[in-house]
């Protein structure tokens, strides 16, 4: 099978889709021959010109009603947000408008459309274009959350995302968009609410999110080598969570370390955390459930700093040890 | 019968639209009434935001459209409900929190949507639906329909930035939208002469390059005229209009207002201009309509509501069960 | 000591500071004559006048940046927000102006303000009036966030909020405004970052939020009758969170709920319960931790639909009983 | 040397000034320029925005304030930090990430701030400071002080709602502030007659009934002008203007920008309009500047740059211990 980026992959997904199904659309900041801040849309104005990839203004609160409205009468929108910090502008209209409509409206009507952003920090981009801000989104009724980690996630799991009838927030790692999978050709969909187990293992289970499925692998791989047996499972979409997989794996292991790149305070590793402590695996648990996550501080511009805001792999190898009490 | 004078009003409007028009307002304000009825009573849970004296420019501005036009409304938005084609037995039903309402009860007042009538909803985020009517108008010109919709807004509406971006999206788009901000002078409390800086509204549609009209908004034979020509300009893919209809609200802004932002005698005066009253009379002159017809559509109407209100009253509950259906499609 | 509504502890406290300080001023929508949408600053301004009472347009944002930028140079204003749901559109000048400047421009200038809001259901006023959002904010490195649950605490706890030099958002509940309680006339200040042990008890830990506080109690109280006993702990600031105290009191139970009206998924009780699974407490744990929160759905209108959506006394009666496996 | 010819300039502009203007302008440049060759080599971690080509609207704007005046900027903000006081040693030591910097290596290119200087920051949010100078001129009207704000942004961000809710605060509560669009002509790729449906941004002053103008951002003289007339209304309590100055930025929008929304001959148009060859034609036609002394000022800033570089270089990095202090006050 042919290897492509986890860039390329997602805008396979969409330019398939897009050649299949004229409802769906692209519309978002700098999109169309700039090919959007990463480059993900670059090339697909030409293929589908500029009603389909559509430039708009720096407005997002805008283009997110916009999305939201065109989505509710007909159309399938793809909103590309620059970078996820900027949700903020947008949080109105995905939180007050795309989320609750069908609800409120008893039903009526539906949102079928995909916010995708770019998240996460390790640019140099510093505090207003580095966030890891899922957790808000997950906390919202009638939105879906996901987060791929790799090429082959990411085109198959922006598939799922395009045919579901809701409002879906798909979350691209910045740091992730250059690396490389083996990824088929055609349009392949992987289900919202399927966890990965992208490592088997039998002493610890990793819990690990985005770019931190690929430091939670490389620790599992150090960690080998000191005969400790790591199981890394990626939950792809937090919501719908598949808790099923999570719990299953921690009953086996009786250990788990949870890590997301987000600041650790209120975010989402507290509910995958709560959620295990608050199942059938309590009973196996053979020490604390461990959460690693951002520091509690913005994220700092000087890079060596912007890295220690962040779990990295020595930090993961750490957190396992000292739930097998050998830190 | 006297004599039938030709009205100035758009061509589609025929003498029985008159009519109906004429029965719409009624509806619409005597639901409103009843539902202040209820609310002083207790009878109906959490808030609600009453249209009475504004009449005009709802049924005014619906007048135009057809039923493949669609609207975006506003937290006082049971006047665009109704003259969108909404019934007022399942709208009754809903702020009763029945499964029969427009919502089966999970909206309320706040979120009644109709949206296979193109009623795309109240909402109640202030300006919240303005950039919802901008997508809705990007669907029509992306999927080459001949579609308007109509977006109405509060004068304290336009003060949000989603108002700015809105517009702004539609005027580079020429998109086929009609904003239509009832100017009714006040926000919750806030005077718009304290709130905006401009004389009128509809001169912010300079910053975007698009038509403003100003519009006598308790006067629904302008209110006609001026929509009928926005909606030609939008179906003919010349853009965006920005019309502001100066109105004011007779009731306080929700449930609980005392009013002390405004004076009685100001109330008094715009009580003055009620728009039933003058479209009756416009009515009358041209030999459309007698006071006693007059008489017996606003007793039919009534009728209406009350019977409107017994649906309601028998309609039922939901139950437990509902809480987690319709989150997801 | 006189007893005075929660309501009016807030504009007390507000009211006390602005005659002592002329930097403080309060600002938001229709808190002039109208007294604001809940009536708390009724009467602030003819006491005050309308340039510290100050009247705004519907413009969160804008409203927001300008409290920002004036706490930047010199004022401490209040910004009133008149639902805790309309945070989403002051989102980006709260989350990446507010609660950033100090640290991108690495230390230098302060944001001393408060936003005060009201949040909670129960009032009818449906999905997008209605909603518990505090989880975002807890999120953000640089916030601090505040949930009273008593007159007494509301008071104490707004002129810590006044004093600190960091933007703090400061929830009030609606439900709440209409409870008294004995509130000293004088000013007096109670630390952000100290719990409260609202009902002392021996058998299981309740920690509970806003209005959960008072349905924690009326369920304690229930549970005495069968002769079980409940502490309860309101935390009353999220951050800081005063962690000693919970963990002490969950190391002396051995069992635990948390509870809040905000939706469980993604709530800050994850990050409570996370955080005690964490500590040292863990090895005290008895029982699996058990967490209640809003329903996974928007809050629907309908009364009896609004009150399922959120824990009632019985609820939390029956995860008290199932910690002790007596359910 | 010839005899000197009086500018047409604000009053309080003085010859001297003007050779520092003329500096300044240049001190923009290659702060910028140096930049540039230090991203192309990979020597700067993050991003940048280089506002090469836009140093007349800085330094023009500023030369009209105090210090104690106080400015908002924007992600393309180095020159007007070096306009408002900064200084290029500190400058680069920030973009170095070093304790030095004017944020100790935390904020980096598009947080650089000058608190005590009246420099509110740059911004990295589009959009995102004019919001800020509202409320710093509302400190000013409060505490009765004499400071104006200075509100940069660019032509991209009036299409942000902040925009226009920030505006229409201002306008209703005639603020001392000054609203400074720098419209270069597109965002990060948008252009601005695509995004704005209005041939000038200045016209979007009308929709706050304030006074808008458009001035030729590249001719530093017209922008002392038209600024000081600014300056003095708001210091009078007359309230906010809003200033447009036409520009042009000659690098792409940040590190990596292909170009391929605009010509390559567009670009060599706007070079053509070089603000600071224009400055200095100005100069040395009113007599108050030779070729010779110009060149030995250019080179003078060269070198100061390279200090500035020196000084970056050998400042000592934040340890891990920096992370977790700064966050709360
Ligand atoms: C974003 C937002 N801010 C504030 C409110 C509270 N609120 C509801 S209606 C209203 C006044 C709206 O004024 P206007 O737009 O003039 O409409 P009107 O009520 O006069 O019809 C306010 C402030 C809200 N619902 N949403
Ligand atoms: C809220 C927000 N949206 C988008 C961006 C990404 N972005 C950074 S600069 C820029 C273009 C800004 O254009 P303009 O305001 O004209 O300023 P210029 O870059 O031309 O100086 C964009 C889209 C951002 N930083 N913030
Ligand atoms: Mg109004
Ligand atoms: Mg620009």
């Amino acid at each position: 099978m042919r290897e492509i980026t986890y860039l390329e992959a997602v805008r396979e997904a969409m330019s398939q889709e897009m050649r299949k199904n004229d409802d769906v659309y692209i519309l978002g900041e700098d999109i169309g021959v700039y090919g959007g801040a990463f480059g993900v849309t670059r090339g697909m104005i030409e293929e589908f010109g500029p009603e389909r990839v559509r430039n708009t203004p720096i407005s997002e609160s805008g283009i997110a009603g916009a999305a939201v409205g065109s989505a509710l009468t007909g159309m399938r929108p793809i909103l590309e947000l620059q970078f996820s910090d900027f949700i903020t502008i947008a949080m109105d209209q995905m939180v007050n408008q795309a989320a609750k409509i069908r609800y409120m409206y008893g039903g009526k009507g539906k949102v079928p459309m995909v916010l995708r952003t770019p998240s996460g920090s390790g640019t140099g981009a510093a505090a207003q274009h580095s966030q890891s801000l899922e957790a808000w989104v997950t906390h919202i009724p009638g939105l879906k959350v996901v987060q791929p980690s790799t090429a082959y996630d990411a085109k198959g799991l922006l598939k799922a995302a395009m045919d579901d009838d809701n409002p879906v927030i798909f979350y691209e790692h910045k740091l992730l968009y250059k690396t490389s999978s083996d990824v088929p050709e055609e349009q392949y969909s992987l289900p919202l609410g399927k966890a990965d187990v992208k490592r088997e293992g039998s002493d610890v289970t990793i819990v690990a999110t985005a770019i931190m499925v690929h430091r939670a692998q490389e620790a599992a791989e150090e960690l080998e080598k000191e005969g400790i047996s790591v199981e890394v499972i990626d939950p792809r979409t937090l919501v719908p969570l598949d808790e099923e997989t999570i719990v299953k794996s921690v009953s086996k292991t009786g250990r788990v370390v949870v890590v997301h790149e987000a600041v650790k305070r209120g975010g989402y590793g507290g509910e995958i955390a709560s959620m295990i402590a608050e199942s059938e695996a309590f009973d196996y648990l053979d020490a604390p459930i461990k959460r690693l996550g951002g520091a509690p501080s913005p994220i700092p511009y000087n890079p060596e700093l912007e890295k220690s805001h962040v779990p990295q792999v020595p930090d993961i190898i750490q957190a396992v040890k000292e739930t097998l009490n050998k830190a | 019968m006297a004599e039938v004078k030709k009205l100035n009003v758009p061509e589609k409007i025929t003498d029985d639209k008159l009519i109906d028009l004429y029965k719409q307002m009624w509806q619409i304000r005597f639901f409103d009434e009843k539902v202040d009825e209820f609310f002083a009573k207790g009878m109906i849970h959490g808030t609600t935001h009453l249209a009475v004296g504004q009449e005009a420019s709802a049924a005014g501005v619906c007048a135009l459209l057809d039923v493949e036009d669609k609207i975006t409304s506003t937290h006082r938005g049971h006047g665009h409900c109704i003259a969108k084609g909404a019934t007022a037995d399942r709208m009754m039903a809903e702020l009763f929190g029945r499964t029969t309402g427009y919502c089966k009860g999970k909206g309320g007042s706040m979120h009644i949507a109709d949206v296979d009538m193109g009623n795309l909803g109240a909402n109640g985020i202030v300006a919240g639906g303005i950039p919802l009517a901008v997508g809705s108008a990007l669907t029509a010109q992306m999927k080459k329909k001949d579609y308007v919709t109509v977006c109405f807004f509060g004068d304290g509406a336009s003060n949000e930035g989603s108002f700015h971006e809105a517009v702004n999206l539609a005027s580079i788009w020429k998109l086929p939208v009609i904003f239509v901000c009832e100017n009714n002078q006040y926000g919750m409390s806030g005077p718009v002469t304290e709130m905006v800086n401009v004389e009128n509204i509809a001169t912010r549609s300079e910053a975007y390059g698009i038509p403003g009209v100003v519009a006598d908004g308790n006067d629904i034979v302008e209110m006609m005229n001026v929509t009928d020509e926005a909606v030609q300009r939008a179906r003919n893919g010349e853009g965006p209009t920005l019309i502001e209809a100066k109105t004011y609200r007779w009731k306080g802004h929700s449930k609980s207002d005392a009013k002390k932002y405004r004076t009685r005698e100001e109330e008094k005066e715009w009580r003055q201009k009620d728009p039933i009253k003058r479209f009756k009379e416009v009515l009358v002159e041209a030999g459309l309509l007698t006071e006693e017809k007059a008489e017996e559509i606003r007793l039919e109407v009534k009728k209406e509501i009350e019977d409107a209100v017994k649906f309601a009253e028998e309609s039922p509950m939901p139950t437990a069960d509902d809480l987690l259906t319709d989150v997801y499609a």
